[in-house]
């Protein structure tokens, strides 16, 4: 389903990253994982054409991500689910509206949307803080609320990165879970992390991209 | 299909309604500064009409005036100035009423004037030109052309006042349209300021919508509404003020006052508020695309 | 200690310099925002000063004129006159040099009145008041006396046109006035938004700065200057385009034309320019500290 | 050195701390640990009178923080280094000029903050990094620049909230290594995580806030 070719990286001379290559299938749960600075966020930001890499090809199902129109790059990111490492949320929207705006954009509206967000919060344990702004969430509650957006466009593929990074163990295990019944029901999974725990948790291949 | 649309529709005014509330100060900033351009624009519109209103009282009086040699025959000069083209009406005036249109003039000293004899007095024939039909060229020909008839004595009209209205009024055709331009660009640059300040926020909000997948459009339309809703609410607010002000200063009789220097101030027609109106909406229209363009530049991939 | 001081006001000065840079844009925004409102007062305060300065004029034109009596004696009007205060200077004309001026008057028709007696002309004195001695109160008292003394037939002097003119000339003040602290709070208010476009920008880096420590004068400070590079900026523009405007002005000899109309084009007077100078300093400041305030409320924990 | 007493702290009459009471010395280095939304960023926060206590008292040195008035606080804050847990960097500044920050605010200008600046950033491995802008960085970088930024001020106390969160194991032990070199030389250190591979690491006093 998604496919790195000879791909290389680099800002202003640097090379960030060699020659990576792997294939994810459809369905498939997988870590990225390598040190500080190794490329992690650089290599899932390509997959939603977020970067461009500097020499070789990337194949998103049947699309060549080099051939993309600008205009299709909505589309493309709307098949796919992203936690940002900064979470990227609205701080002028309620937790509600954040979660709700990854069905708007893509033209959902109406009941719906409560249904879904409702549900989806729930999942994440932050029903009760649906009415509040993000500003006025701990780190771990916001990092819930990006999950929550990215999973809410039931999307084809879910890149998360460092998804974790702010939670404590428990709270980690219930979003592995969650992730996994996304998996489960057939959401390809990416996961960059540096966290040997969650590695260990979640019990999947691993590619190492400082080894590529 | 259509209920999507509407759907959008809806979502497009609630975003952009909910966008005012969460940015209220910047909204009015922008609306303050929008209802300045606009009135600013619609004050100078009703000084230039006013102005060129003013003018054209200089053109009405565009008149020559005819001086007949004593015994000749009047109806001879009249048939033959009636076949000049560009003329309004021709008025003779005899001996008699020569004296009455000198006691007219001098009127404080109107008494001394009574001994005089009629027959000291001229006749002679006053012309009025149609307004659209003078230009230098029309008068001094003219001039040229009565003023070698036989009978006329003097040939009379104001040829230095009229060269310089004909050039002012050129020169204030011209250099209206040169501050329109200006004050055109201008509220462009204002509207385009002053959304600059409302969107400068979203910033960050136009970078996370667009990764999240939403589409250029569905980022901008709620963006267009905004900043129309704000055009359009500042221009009723500044042409509602200019009114005001208008009515205030009727009602404190300055307009009387003018008139005793036979300046009528009018207020700008409906035609001319509409033009504003369409510049306000264009300029809002262009101010808020131009404010948000380099946030939806995308390079090929 | 003092070595300390200058190491901190350098440090300002690279900040604002820093900041300027980083934001360009929104600085030039900002520019050329304030540049047009200081535009707007300088151009308002020129056309005020010249408004002013031709109803000055009308002021010198008054004039009274006492007719006399035939066989009157000149010298004992003349006298009584002269004890009256305010008065610029007194001229006699006698019978023949009233004919003059009835010549002059009716220019066109001149040859008629050569038959004329100069005897049916009144003989008559013209006074020119001076021009700050000029009250409605005085000029019509002064009417009274004179058009009960011996010897005088009619007093005539422009009673209508006096009461108009005091009357304008107070509106012209206070409306000017008026305009001019509307411009003021508007100019403000301009800054304030220019400025706030460029802080808003900044909210953040306040919010970081004081977490790590910053004293509110240590972040204002580079404020302030910003503020007022472009305050002064922005007013040295416009009043360069102003005058070269004016100078464009005076090259098309547009001047030369309202001069026909006894309208005579002053620019602004070194102080003039100075007060708006101060204005534009003033709302600078005020712009940046209204538009920063909020940043640095502080309750107290 | 610092003191809480009976801190209780609440949002909209939610009360997210009750009762806590604990004492730091000087030189001490401890742990304050606990789920995501337990409070650790609030207690932090309450320490550089950013947040205020609903009840109870903060005892700072001999402050009594009720007591401070707004002008003083910048002095407080002064003589606590606090590593945001969103980092809190200036995008309009480059690394090094972030990194500086910390000293110019104190008044400290000239010669000294190259050679500081340049001993930190080395310290934290960014020297190579020291031009870049913030955005340009990874998630661990950026947070090794905030660490910089607060250590730089040489302050009294090191407040770190989950300075470690995007950090690989690797990089962990080194700014923990770092931190402790700090504390050898007298800071005073308070770490908030729920890291226990951290906790393990650092060996010291650990607060538990949910069992206050
Ligand atoms: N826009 C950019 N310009 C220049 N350099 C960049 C840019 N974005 C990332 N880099 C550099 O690329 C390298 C890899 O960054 P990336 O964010 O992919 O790392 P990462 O593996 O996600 O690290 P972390 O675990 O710390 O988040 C870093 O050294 C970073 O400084
Ligand atoms: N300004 C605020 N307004 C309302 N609630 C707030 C505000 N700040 C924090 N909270 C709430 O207080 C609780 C504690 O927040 P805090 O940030 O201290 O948690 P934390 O222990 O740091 O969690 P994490 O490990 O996830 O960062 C959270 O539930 C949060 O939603
Ligand atoms: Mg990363
Ligand atoms: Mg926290």
């Amino acid at each position: 389903m998604i496919e790195f070719n000879h791909v290389y990286k680099s800002y202003d001379k640097n090379y960030i990253l060699r020659d990576l290559n792997f294939n994810v299938n459809k369905g498939e749960f997988i870590f990225i994982t390598g040190p500080s600075g190794a490329g992690k966020t650089t290599t899932l930001k390509m997959l939603i054409a977020l970067e461009k890499p500097t020499h070789g090809t990337i194949k998103f199902i049947d699309t060549e991500l080099q051939n993309l129109k600008p205009k299709d790059i909505p589309f493309l990111r709307r098949k796919i689910g992203f936690v940002f490492q900064d979470f990227k949320l609205l701080s002028n929207r309620t937790v509600f509206q954040n979660v709700a705006l990854g069905l708007e954009v893509s033209g959902i509206f109406g009941d719906v949307i409560v249904k879904n967000v409702t549900e989806i919060l729930k999942a994440v344990e932050l029903f009760v803080k649906k009415d509040e702004y993000p500003l006025s969430l701990s780190g771990g509650e916001q990092q819930r609320v990006a999950i929550a957006r990215a999973l809410i466009q039931n999307p084809q593929v879910l890149l998360a990165d460092e998804p974790t990074g702010n939670l404590d163990e428990d709270t980690s295990r219930i979003i592995i879970d969650l992730i996994k019944s996304f998996n489960n029901k057939g959401t390809t999974v990416i996961l960059a992390t540096h966290d040997k725990n969650l590695i260990r948790m979640g019990r999947a291949r691993t590619i190492d991209i400082t080894k590529s | 299909m259509i209920s999507q649309r509407v759907n959008y529709i809806i979502n497009y005014f609630k975003v952009a309604l909910l966008n005012i509330k969460s940015n209220i100060t910047g909204n009015l900033f922008a609306f303050a500064i929008m209802s300045f351009s606009y009135f600013i624009m619609l004050f100078f519109l009703l000084c230039y009409v006013n102005i060129y209103n003013y003018m054209r009282l200089f053109q009405k009086n565009n008149i020559m005036i005819v001086f007949l040699k004593n015994g000749a025959k009047k109806d001879n000069v009249i048939n033959y100035i009636k076949t000049i083209k560009g003329i309004k009406n021709i008025h003779y005036y005899s001996h008699k009423s020569s004296l009455k249109f000198l006691e007219g003039k001098v009127n404080h000293i109107r008494s001394i004037l009574k001994g005089v004899n009629p027959d000291f007095l001229p006749s002679f024939i006053k012309i009025r030109f149609k307004k659209d039909a003078i230009s230098k060229i029309f008068l001094s020909n003219i001039y040229l052309r009565i003023k070698t008839f036989k009978g006329v004595s003097i040939v009379y009209y104001n040829k230095l006042l009229e060269d310089k209205i004909v050039q002012f009024m050129f020169f204030t055709k011209v250099i209206g349209l040169i501050i329109f331009i200006f004050l055109f660009i201008l509220s462009i640059f204002i509207s385009y300021s002053a959304i600059k300040l409302v969107i400068l926020r979203k910033q960050t909000e136009i970078e996370i919508l667009k990764l999240i997948g939403a589409t250029n459009s569905y980022i901008r339309i709620p963006m267009f509404i905004e900043g129309e809703i704000g055009t359009i609410l500042s221009f009723f607010l500044s042409v509602l003020l200019l009114f005001l002000i208008f009515k205030t200063f009727i009602y404190y009789h300055f307009s009387d006052f003018l008139a005793y220097f036979h300046i009528n101030i009018i207020f700008l027609s409906g035609w001319q508020i509409f033009l504003i109106f369409i510049i306000a909406l264009v300029s809002g229209f262009l101010g808020t695309y131009l404010s948000s363009k380099k946030f939806f530049y995308e390079p090929a991939i």
